[in-house]
């Protein structure tokens, strides 16, 4: 069932103050990576999260806070890793570029743009043979172009897979426009292999939550994959070094057009204002404490740089000669 | 005794497990006909547990990869070296990193099979390389056995590990055959050698089917030098204390490697030797030369730049005297 | 124009015939690859190369015979090639699984299956810089799986390539059928980049031909790429080697049904009888020699063994420490 | 003199190279608005030869080989390390071996860029790799220029050069100023390297960005111990007989090497330093560790796994005392 509409709301001015919070602290330096931020498409996140079953997993990609926050990943916890801490939701070891958070329900975010589609597929696949469990892919417009997710594609078609491929399509991969990027449509791509996919508006979590729950029912009931491509728009740059560099790849215009449909406005104006202001005081509170926390967790001790890299562990050689 | 032939050691290590745990399973092309002799029998036993793939190697090597995080133990078996790196990325920079980058939450345990590394003759310029070296500099855990019982007990260990792990089988070795009592077959732990003859005048350190190869050789020496063969059979890990008690021994050290020469294993070895080994004499190495690229389609040609036995021989000559 | 029938047939039987020559020296070992046999498949050859300018670019793949002798690669060194020696077309370098033939506008054979595709849209792309020359990718249905030729039908429809991409659909990749490995269509993924699409009888080399003029045509006019699914069928196994292994993967009823539109019967009743044997009678001659050359042309000198690996040579070090 | 940084002696290198040679293009991500500054200033000069690519590398870099044997000169550009194993298959296995296949019918001049190879603090654990030294094992030409000069240089002869040429650009480098002559701007041939700083009791070879480093510490023993600074500026070709003259001065070497132990440049060289080089001590690496991945998001732990100039001086003054 739809979740009620200060929910989504909620979870859209987590993720909104969250990344804005992230922006303070990739300028105070304790962010070192910098982020890329989804502000603008915090919609998607909150609709597409509300409508997964706790134990259904996700995989996520570099602009990916909002799935996070919205699937409950502890905020406290989350920040601590994109600040680097051993508190962190991977012990430092992930940052803000290839997370994970199993307690949430997400798996990972591989780094190379497209692939996690096809680990998401095999996850999908393990997933069903034992239960009724589902795996949700997120990607960007970006991704459609990378083969690799084109091969997840066909093979999760053949094996009638119980995954959700979800584009989040901004417009923009980095600098490059879509329509110079895309021959044909997103949408087009998962037809063409038997998969149903559909363009929906991004914008509006209620919309996101109908579009995703359907498909999710068709995974979970044994009708196989499907595609939503949800249409969106960052208002930030791709990555916060934009905010160092002035890269006139669109124009005010386009933005301010976005603008008008910023999907915290409009969950806002479905929520009685004395509500909003509980939420929003509740959501500051989150905040300062996560912050809290993640600039006291320690960091990571650099004698154990190696622990974590294998699970059945061997002796590894320094870099240096110990003779 | 049977004789055990190296391809069927293979099949009744992945048989053997497949059968003792549920979440192991196996994927590739052309499996279900057992191209590769490796899954001979299995759909049978196993019929959902065989999954044959169209020729998308990144899609579902990416594919083993979720399935491995998802609980399952996959085996991925591929026709070709190259296919190797083509999949390298997925590998080394997605299966083997994942686990680190979520500070322990999840594990990886896939099994990479190449039944067949290196040159087959005949086979073209694309289909006769050695990519070994390269998994092993990445950091991804990497085997090669020489025998039916260490790919036995290889192969076993590598679906038994929790990480990704690269199984390569030389291609002159799969036809190989041992007197072998299946009972003695078992796991046999990576990154722990093999002194396969000793000698006390020089150690040839010989990687996959060169173990034969330098057997021979040493055989063939025998009057003359005494040879020890020592089989890392594991590159990464790989066992340093094994080679450094036979150098300890021979104070000599030739390698014997089929991978190209620059930044190859046999440069690992002679590295670490210079750096921690007390040797009488400099190391040599007998390998592919540089950049070597086999035509795979000449056997003059092909010959010409791989490994052989009359350069061993040399190389031995020349150590044991300097 | 369309060729006239006598040169059709002439062009299959030459192909058939030195197919089977090369099975004989694969038994007797001078061809020590075994090859992949195109026997069944003539027509494609025969009606796709008359369709090209003599100057027009094609990339071959393993199973590309018929293509070298249907463009008028000489069989003699062609056939020394396939039985490594320096007569052949690359000097004994390629042999039968990577061969090119820049005379006869082959530009080789990447045993990577399916990408070739894009090898063949930069050479297509490079082309069209400097004149109306074309390319075209010839693969296989296994090949529309391989993510990396789905990523050249993006960029040649974005950049409007002139390439021809030529599928020979004959059913299986190896063992495995094409409707276990590819979800949706093969001209389902052209159409979902744009590029227009057909699936065409490959048993008929004028059917073939028309089909492919069309597409060339189209190319050469600025009209940017299109892709000709030929459905086809291989007589013989894979590679020769399924001449030592039973692989029951196709029951001798399907054999059988496709023997019925064996191409050089179809093309045989439209040419008379007489015609018929004076080609067969030069066939045999023009194949006498070629066999004679290539067993009598040297093999390589292992000395040679670095010649051509480099255009710009460097030093090498051989395999064995000089000092 | 004007101040010429690396990043801008690649755009001056390649905008040379382009005016020169209407057969030079560029394609990769990103290059419109210059992402990376190399193409700084070239679609306004070339509007038809920037190339401007999707997300799709394999396929781009089969397309530049394909229109390098059609003639054209391209010059591809990848945004970041991992993205050279994505296409490792594709340069190697295709590009690499295109002219050897067709029997010298064909060439493939290619030039792969990375600018940016390494770590950059906090991007993360596949962002950090150095796949140098596969590219040399595989036997790609392969060059790490560690100055704008030799940027320039090395970047324009890769150009020139009739095969495929990866150039790799460090990412600590890439900010570095040097105050050039425009006129003494050249090609440098592939294969020749240099020594930086002469020194009697000590070569030290120093790949890419770590040269920098290896001077400061050269600098620092000056007192102590008398440093030659050796930079191969080209890995595949090596300049042997450089290394060789200037090992035969100093009778020591250490090598300093960003690249993961194991089957690294360090144990090329030094494995062939033991092979033919007289040394008066045991040579030594300072190296990533075997297996490394540098986490690349938190500096401590990242900074753990690289070679740092503290471990350089224990290594000199170890190999000195010895
Ligand atoms: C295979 C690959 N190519 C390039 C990159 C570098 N890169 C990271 S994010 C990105 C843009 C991705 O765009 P899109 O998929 O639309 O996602 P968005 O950033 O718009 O959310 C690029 C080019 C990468 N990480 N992986
Ligand atoms: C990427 C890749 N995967 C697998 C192989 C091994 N292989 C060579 S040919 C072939 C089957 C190709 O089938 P198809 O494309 O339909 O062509 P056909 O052989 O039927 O002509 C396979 C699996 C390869 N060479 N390259
Ligand atoms: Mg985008
Ligand atoms: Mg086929």
């Amino acid at each position: 069932m739809r979740p009620a509409a200060e929910a989504f709301y909620g979870t859209i001015r987590l993720i909104r103050r969250f990344e804005e919070r992230c922006i303070d602290l990739v300028r105070s330096g304790d962010i070192g990576s910098g982020i890329h931020p989804c502000i603008g498409q915090e919609a998607v996140a909150a609709g597409m999260c509300a409508a997964l079953r706790p134990d259904d997993a996700l995989l996520s990609n570099h602009r990916g806070h909002g799935h996070f926050l919205a699937r409950g990943s502890d905020p406290g916890r989350f920040l601590a890793e994109l600040t680097g801490r051993v508190g962190g939701v991977d012990k430092g070891r992930a940052g803000s570029f290839h997370p994970s958070d199993l307690s949430a329900g997400i798996w990972g975010a591989s780094g190379t743009v497209g692939h996690g589609a096809a680990i998401a597929t095999g996850l999908g696949w393990a997933l069903a043979r034992d239960g009724d469990r589902i795996a949700v892919s997120v990607f960007g417009d970006g991704a459609v172009t990378q083969g690799a997710l084109l091969e997840s594609f066909n093979l999760a078609s053949l094996w009638r897979v119980p995954v959700v491929f979800v584009c989040e399509n901004n417009g923009y991969a980095t600098t490059l426009p879509a329509p110079t990027a895309i021959a044909g449509s997103v949408v087009g791509r998962a037809a063409a292999f038997g998969i149903p996919a559909s363009t929906v508006d991004g914008q509006d979590p209620e919309v996101v939550y109908d579009a995703m729950a359907a498909a999710v029912d068709r995974a979970r009931s044994g009708g196989g994959p499907s595609l939503v491509e949800f249409t969106t728009y960052r208002y930030e740059g791709h990555h916060t070094f934009e905010r160092r560099m002035r890269l006139a790849y669109r124009d005010e215009a386009e933005v301010a057009r976005w603008r008008e449909r910023d999907p915290l406005a409009i969950q806002a104006a479905r929520v009685p204002p004395d509500v909003r202001e509980a939420v929003d005081a509740e959501v500051e509170e989150v905040l300062d404490a996560a912050v809290r926390f993640a600039l006291e967790s320690p960091h990571p001790d650099p004698a154990d740089a190696f622990d974590h890299l294998y699970a059945t562990p061997v002796r590894l050689r320094a870099g240096v000669s110990h003779a | 005794m049977p004789k055990l032939s190296y391809a069927k050691a293979l099949n009744r290590a992945l048989t053997d497990e497949m059968e003792r745990d549920p979440d192991v399973f196996v994927l590739g092309e052309d499996l279900k006909f057992a191209l590769n002799n490796v899954t001979t029998g299995l759909l049978d036993r196993f019929p959902d547990r065989v999954l044959e793939t169209p020729l998308s190697e990144q899609g579902f090597t990416n594919f083993a990869t979720g399935a491995a995080m998802g609980g399952k133990r996959p085996v991925v078996e591929y026709q070709i070296p190259f296919l190797l790196l083509l999949v390298l990325e997925q590998i080394a920079n997605q299966a083997n990193k994942f686990r680190l980058m979520s500070g322990g939450q999840v594990k990886v345990p896939v099994t990479y099979l190449l039944p067949g590394t290196g040159w087959r003759p005949g086979w073209g310029a694309q289909h006769s390389d050695q990519p070994y070296g390269v998994f092993a500099h990445l950091g991804v855990k990497t085997v090669i056995p020489a025998t039916p019982t260490d790919a036995y007990g290889l192969f076993l260990s590598a679906i038994r590990d929790d990480d990704p792990v690269v199984v390569f089988c030389p291609m002159p070795a799969l036809a190989m055959r041992e007197d072998v009592s299946y009972v003695d077959l078992a796991p046999i732990p990576l990154g722990v050698g093999r002194v396969r003859r000793t000698g006390t005048d020089v150690t040839v350190l010989a990687v996959g089917h060169l173990v034969h190869e330098a057997l021979a050789v040493a055989d063939e020496l025998a009057g003359e030098v005494s040879v020890e063969v020592f089989d890392p059979r594991s590159l990464h890990p790989f066992d340093w204390a094994g080679l450094a008690a036979s150098v300890e021994r021979t104070g000599r050290l030739v390698v014997f490697d089929d991978g190209n020469r620059f930044c190859g294993v046999g440069a690992e070895v002679l590295a670490t030797a210079a750096e921690e080994m007390r040797l009488a004499a400099p190391p040599k190495r007998v390998t592919r030369p540089d950049a070597a690229v086999v035509v795979g389609c000449a056997p003059e040609l092909d010959l010409a730049v791989q490994p052989s036995r009359a350069q061993l021989v040399a190389a031995i000559q020349a150590v044991v005297k300097s």
